[in-house]
């Protein structure tokens, strides 16, 4: 097998192969390897989390990840973000016939690599293959399921004004690394996506404080459109502070050069937390002490006016709306 | 009206070289400023240096800006 | 020195604008000509520090929303031969045409290519000598020259496979236009272009409209300098030209710039989006270099302007008129259904007002 | 809007008004709207079963159903042969762009339709667009949680010597609609897909019969494939009464026509199962008595050897072996 | 009457089946010339009904099999033309050229179309002026004039952008080669080709090899009939031909399919998967319709047969061996990987035997 | 070598006619059988009509399988 072609995935004999021979090479845990058409899962204690995506980064592979770490990173996080602890992932192939089956194998290591940092095992699967010119390459979609402890409450409806933003490290990262990969911008630069789990931050997070009102992870749309929807959901305006918000050296120049806001760029191992002001410094004490969380920072407060709107409080103390993003960001020479 | 940056001038091969800005690199064409040599700032527009950076014209400004505070101190 | 840090400094920032705050002047109303400079003082919430006796409108922003609809509408035209790569800045890519975008004409399958540099785009005919690289080329007087540029490295490479489908424009002739009849105290002027074309046409400028000018960089201490600047010079009834920038603009800028420019275009009457046609102020391609002309090549039409009913941008861009008080600002005429030319770029006066208040 | 753009996937404004003005139209349950990285889900008694599969059908709109009720019925059909009942569903979209808006409106009114019938819940979901040419139309993910009652026991391990293997219906409509719909051969007939949920017909049948063997949804692959991973997971052999194999009489003359054996034709509401020689006709019984399982019956027999392979006893009293697939079923004239 | 149910009776074939089970005559080999033949006794599982006496090899199977892999190739060459669309029968997907499969070709992206019926490739024409399509004829006697129709009805609606790249093969003509020098006691005759050719053919086969031989339909008492037939015949040592089919098979054939064979082709020397070169054994486009022949308008390669090292294939074509006595039989060869000619099709030998044990 | 199926011919149209099998319905070309008429069954191959099934012959065919198996009853 040195391309997968359409047989792989009609769902016979070669199928069967691809997945003996490839997937269970990788995902070898005893739920999977019962090969059911569900994976049959103990009994979790408290509330369920179950959160999903699709994944369909260009280009697959890219400095600091591919698009299997990203589709088990991407995942666990999200579960992360309502404070579950995440336990199983599914796992969804949409193969482009002629995808060589090495590329796949790399991909399916670093599901497997990424899904044992963060602890979880990817319980259940599908593959299909569409013909050439049908898929770019390929798609992965995985699904998560957690568990909430009862205390948890975690909620993009919770944050109250006085509370605190905290930014768990650099901005916009990800973002960064797939555009200059992507538009050929013959810039380069050492920077590499952030992709990685937070689970493992956010229970640290959640044992030094408990009532953490929201957390969310700045994916697509960057910091400025998941700081608008949590401002929008609390019906509370937020207040940044320039100076405070972490963008790396690198990450900074370059949006310089293409004419970017590192605050719509995507992350994808970095969350935005909404806490308690008593409980702030404690929180952030813990998370730089935490692999995941070293360059984490107060970034803002939450205000009272006007509700869903965000600011930004300027070097220069002068005040500016961050809006949502419309649409993917582009480079600009004007 | 255009995104101007300043890069350093790291390498130099006839009308092309190589600028850096905090890590970023980017191959820049020279064509229009004939005198830049390897060490110094160029102002970069769309890949292209339009202009060598004057050091002391800079500290100038610097200066002009710290007066300007000190008269309010 | 890095030229970029030192000119941010928060606490030289602070100083600067206490000072502003403490002058207690006359009223200065100042247009500031250049979508950089509009974009800079929204990114930097400058309106909210200047003291409310400073009034900024917005000139014509940027090449790209000066662009009229009917050249997008023939790149995307362009973009359906599947022969021809389009190349472009990422400005370009949002601006709807009449029948939309090129961002939807890429979403439906064109190739159509980002480049940071218009020296990529040579580069991408010499990788695809199958197909023809066509670049659009908008800009002012900054970015023309690079422009000019691409074509004689074309030249120079024997490529036939390269073109520039011009709708290059002169910013230096249209400032009387923006000024005329119009109640101003300053002028920030755009930096990046005097790069290029040193003083002069700037000194014209002030002098023609009798009012103080600076010549300003782009950080945060430059833009709050040139408003000392210019306020100092407003209460002492100097209308004169001061260059803040000269670490970059010289007084007679880059001359092997604008001997590229003189070398490859030809001055030539441009319609620009909202101000319809004015005499010299695009660039079009000398006919010594017509194979590297796109518009000659695909006999591309000739681009005139149309006007959305309702939209107020030639009040804008001639800076009669403020963003909020167009009745489509934020309700027909939002970033991702822009109305005009003051809306479509990030940098337009509309746009920058939309996001940053 | 008419047609979904790039921008309706960025993640920004225009993702929101998607999710909003047409997503949230269609599946409005509590626990989606709460539109958080992960839905937080009330904690199910017993274990739990999960599954995945991705849904590239084409067309996309087909006699009997489209790719939104497949996606559903899928699910909740792999959730039902484990014995689980289907309680929560993700939904992940990934459109091409281009798509008419009206299109992803009838697919996702479809998917609200059929989670209804079904009686789950959409209750997470994501959605991508990638450019024109980078996907087909639309694919579609869905994974699925249930619950799985403390005495429930099935598993493609647990056929045994002497059991029963039953049909739900009729074998082949789904296969054969789409096949018919696909390669324009001209062919009319009223053939529609059988696509629907078998969550109702495999509760009746756990309460008639809690210690049904195995449960299989024969989709991709057809019985055939279906019989012969349950002879392997089992190491069991399997025989097949050609004469009491459930075909409808336009499916069996279509595939005549086209050289093809409905054995290897998918379907998207069927099931098989094995059961204990004494429960099946009890069983079979409950099962007609269920709107999706009108045409059930007993196909086969679990056999002792050799273990692994699938047999048809044919009408003549002949044998043969029933292998499994080997690339999607083509129509042949020789 | 519906003639499909009534000749499938399993109470009728139960007693046919007993019928044969208790007639104690002489060992019987017999041959099947036709895949169709092949897939039926499979299907219905009579090898394990027939009693130990009856011993059945399989002939040359079906045109698909007998398709050198040099035609695959040049098929799938074609394919990467983007103004032709290849149409074909399902069929013909799964078999390897040298360089992968057609199915291949497709799921690379190239536009290969499966019909039922080559008039539907004409249709394919029609609705496509803009492309190219050819229709890869491949068939035997029964499918050559289908495929004729197509040429004609091309000619009639006036189409110059339909063609047919023909592998056509007439079986009739290597019917001596495959009995010549064998151990027989009876042939099992094609129905469906003598529907077009008539009976003539098979009763020089059956004189030529000194054999009883049956004209045979394809249900399963059809061939159940058969059997008890050609036992009779055997044991009265009668070496005629019997025609068992009368439903569709006249003595005289069909006289309007020969015509269209003889007005659109001629017999040419083809190359066998196999069997190498025969003379008389296949069907080329006549020279009045060679805007028609995708082999001349495209220049294609003249097709010849190359070996796979190992594969018994020949001999089993022949009837001289059966499929488990090739050592990569199962081993290197299976389905999804066929080495040779009676692996390729569902109708192969090799194949057969491989599904249905 | 050749799948050949019996359609019953339910239209007519010149050389072009509808068959019908089991509710599945095919358009199919006349031309090899001029003598069809509506009613006809047909064996069809390839979507081409190759004859016209012989009602009487097959009855004949059905009789003869039943003569053998009375022989044995
Ligand atoms: S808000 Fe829109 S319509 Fe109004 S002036 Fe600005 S660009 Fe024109
Ligand atoms: S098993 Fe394969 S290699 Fe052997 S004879 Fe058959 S086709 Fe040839
Ligand atoms: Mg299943
Ligand atoms: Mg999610
Ligand atoms: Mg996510
Ligand atoms: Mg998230
Ligand atoms: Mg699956
Ligand atoms: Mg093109
Ligand atoms: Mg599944
Ligand atoms: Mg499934
Ligand atoms: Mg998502
Ligand atoms: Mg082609």
């Amino acid at each position: 097998m040195e391309t997968i072609s359409l047989e792989h995935g009609s769902g016979g004999l070669l199928t069967a192969r691809l997945v003996q021979d490839l997937v269970y090479q990788y995902f070898d845990n005893e739920y999977l390897l019962e090969a059911h058409d569900s994976a049959c899962l103990p009994a979790p204690a408290g509330r369920l989390a179950f959160t999903t995506d699709s994944y369909v980064v260009n280009p697959l592979f890219f400095p600091g990840g591919n698009i299997g770490k990203l589709a088990v990173c991407g995942t666990v996080n999200d579960l992360s973000m309502s404070g579950a602890r995440p336990l199983y992932l599914s796992c969804g192939l949409i193969i482009e016939a002629g995808l060589p089956a090495s590329t796949l194998e790399a991909v399916l290591a670093a599901m497997a690599e990424a899904a044992r940092e963060a602890g979880v095992f990817i319980v259940t699967g599908d593959t299909k293959v569409v013909e050439s010119g049908a898929a770019d390459k390929l798609f992965i979609h995985t699904a998560g399921i957690g568990e909430v402890a009862p205390q948890t409450d975690i909620s993009g409806k919770k944050a109250l004004p006085g509370d605190i933003v905290i930014a768990s490290g650099s901005l916009g990262d990800h973002g960064l690394a797939i555009l200059l990969k992507r538009h050929h911008l013959q810039l380069s630069s050492a920077v590499r996506s952030d992709c990685q789990p937070l689970n493992g931050l956010v229970q640290s997070m959640l044992e030094a404080c408990p009532d953490i009102r929201v957390l969310r992870d700045p994916t697509r749309g960057g910091a400025a459109t998941a700081l608008n929807e949590i401002a929008g959901q609390s019906q509370v305006g937020i207040e940044l502070y320039e100076e405070q918000v972490p963008v790396g050296r690198e990450v900074r120049a370059a949006c310089e050069v293409l004419g970017l806001d590192p605050l719509y760029l995507a992350n994808e191992g970095k969350l935005l937390a909404v806490v308690p002001a008593a409980a702030a410094a404690a929180i952030v004490a813990v998370m730089r002490s935490h692999p995941a969380g070293l360059d984490g920072a107060v970034i803002g407060r939450i205000i009272n006016q006007p509700p869903g709107r965000v600011f930004m409080r300027t070097l220069t103390g002068g005040r500016r709306i961050v809006d949502m993003m419309t649409g993917d960001p582009l480079p600009r020479i004007c | 009206m255009c995104v101007g940056i300043p890069f350093k001038l790291i390498e130099r091969h006839n009308e092309e070289g190589i600028g850096e800005l905090d890590g970023v690199q980017r191959k820049l064409a020279l064509q229009l400023v004939p005198g830049a040599q390897v060490g110094d700032y160029l102002l970069v527009h769309a890949g292209c240096a339009l202009q060598i950076i004057d050091q002391t014209a800079a500290m100038e400004t610097l200066e002009a800006f710290r007066a300007i505070s000190d008269e309010i101190r | 020195m890095r030229f970029v840090d030192e000119f941010r400094s928060p606490a030289l920032a602070a100083l600067l604008s206490a000072r502003l705050q403490r002058l207690a002047g006359q009223p200065l109303t100042v247009m500031e000509f250049c979508g950089t400079h509009t974009m800079a003082i929204a990114r930097y919430g400058l309106r909210t520090v200047l003291p409310p006796r400073f009034r900024l409108i917005s000139g014509p922003g940027c090449p790209v929303c000066v662009t009229p609809p009917g050249y997008i509408d023939a790149a995307a035209d362009l973009s359906r031969n599947k022969a021809v790569i389009v190349a472009t800045f990422g400005d370009m890519l949002r601006i709807p045409g009449t029948e939309g975008s090129l961002l939807q004409a890429r979403s439906a399958g064109r190739d159509i290519r980002i480049v940071y540099s218009p020296l990529d785009a040579v580069r991408l005919a010499q990788d695809n000598p199958c197909k023809h690289i066509v670049f659009l080329g908008v800009g002012f007087e900054a970015t023309a020259p690079v422009i000019g540029l691409t074509i004689l490295e074309a030249a120079r490479l024997g490529l036939n496979n390269y073109s520039v489908f011009s709708a290059l424009k002169l910013v230096t002739p249209v400032l009387h236009l923006l000024t005329a009849g119009r109640k101003l105290q300053g002028l920030l002027c755009p930096g990046h272009i005097a790069v290029v074309t040193g003083l002069a046409p700037f000194r014209l400028a002030a002098e023609q409209a009798n009012l103080p000018a600076v010549v300003a960089g782009f950080e945060l201490l430059d833009i709050l300098q040139a408003f000392i600047i210019l306020d100092r010079l407003a209460e002492q009834g100097r209308p004169e030209l001061i260059n803040q920038y000269p670490r970059v603009v010289r007084a007679e800028g880059n001359a092997a710039a604008r001997a590229v420019l003189r070398r490859v275009f030809y001055p030539e009457a441009s319609w620009w989006r909202g101000l319809g046609r004015i005499a010299q102020a695009g660039l079009a391609i000398r006919k010594e270099y017509c194979r590297y002309d796109a518009g000659k090549i695909f006999g591309l039409p000739a681009i005139t302007d149309t006007e959305t009913a309702g939209c107020y941008c030639s009040d804008i861009l001639t800076g009669r008129k403020t963003p909020p008080e167009c009745v489509l600002f934020k309700t027909k005429c939002t970033p991702e259904q822009p109305q005009g030319a003051c809306m479509v770029s990030g940098e337009g006066a509309c746009s920058a007002y939309y996001r940053y208040g």
